[in-house]
């Protein structure tokens, strides 16, 4: 289950959707929006993305995690638009047999997610400006 | 002609959501960066870290384009 | 918030306690009764605790995990009694204002409260017989 | 006399969720291995890998008991 959506992510029905009697361990990550980043405070975000790809990437990656870990489900879905703080802007929920092969199957989830599906984030600072997150400054190619 | 989506800080620099350039299939990727960054000059500091996806798909330098192609232009990717 | 149930665990709950404008992250472990062990199949477990104990062993892990990393919030529930295939056995769940921190807690979180924490389980497996589940056969103290 | 609660597969094999045993406070949690074996044949199996807890935690077998203590044995732990 991979969607963007621009409601409220509802994190509790992704995780059901992801349990079963064949898994031992669920792991959920949740990002939410964070006030403080290097001293400067955030009021809110906005997401921007470019869904037919972002889609097509979440599936390429659901798709490699499963081949590197023995995964029974996996659900992930990032929310697009203008975020307050603490809203919840992604979700990831992997279940597996075992707990170490769902926090690595998680973990190499969100982390690949941050650096290759087509999303974007605009910072609004509490002194009124506005700017766009773009890390790094690599000019390779993420795969 | 080619049509170029542009998202995030690269589409705020051009101020619109897509723009249509000149182009002769099998042109390739790195000619795109260029052609864009002489129509708009804006751009001209974001195209080191410029990505380019051709259907879907982060595309290397050498890569050919034709006008068929869905092609879209970005920065470094920051959702999560 | 630390707590053992006979009842249901109500991860929803568990986890929006956890949620802040200081984290940008929460990571929620949820541990499920898994019907194949080893090639034998579970219908059932039964899970006691020495709720005394096991309370001050989750309050231990709590103050060392604070120790560790730079966490926000903790809540950690475990259930106790009859549990059928698919019921929810162990919630952990953290917050930390970075990713890597939230994976590294909770997972420390239920590493150890596995190894320290006086609860066991009962099996039952599908041919009607009951088995207590002792892991290892270690004879040193779990520290 | 001390009082000692039994858990799991322990108190199973004694067949009761505690036990009380004559005691003389400063004996070690060794003695309380030893005496629970005489008095409980069915648990010397597990008394190898028997944890006693004291007050809570976890004791080492130097670790001295008096009978005002809250006392414990139990196999090793499962939960999760």
């Amino acid at each position: 289950m991979i969607s963007l959506t621009h409601e409220p992510i509802n994190y509790q029905a992704l995780t059901e959707s992801v349990r079963s009697p064949n898994s031992g361990a669920v792991v959920l990550f949740l990002g939410t929006v964070r006030e403080l980043t290097g001293g400067r405070r955030t009021v809110a975000l906005d997401y921007e993305g470019y869904p037919a790809m972002a889609e097509a990437k979440l599936a390429e990656l659901e798709a490699e995690a499963c081949l590197r870990w023995p995964i029974d489900r996996v659900g992930i879905i990032h929310r697009l638009g203008h975020l307050e703080l603490g809203d919840i802007s992604v979700a990831v929920a992997v279940s597996c047999p075992h707990r170490e092969q769902a926090f690595e199957a998680g973990k190499f989830l969100i982390d690949e997610l941050k650096v290759r599906v087509p999303i974007w984030k605009k910072e609004n600072w509490d002194d009124g400006s506005t700017e766009w997150v773009h890390p790094g400054g690599e000019m390779s190619k993420p795969e | 002609m080619l049509t170029v989506k542009l998202f995030a800080k690269a589409r705020d620099l051009v101020g619109s959501p897509t723009v249509q350039l000149a182009w002769s299939d099998g042109q390739v990727v790195a000619h795109l960066k260029q052609v864009l960054g002489e129509q708009y000059p804006a751009l001209v500091p974001l195209i080191p870290r410029l990505f380019v996806a051709v259907n879907n798909d982060y595309a290397a330098d050498s890569t050919a384009i034709s006008q068929a192609d869905e092609v879209a232009c970005f920065p470094p990717v920051s959702g999560g």
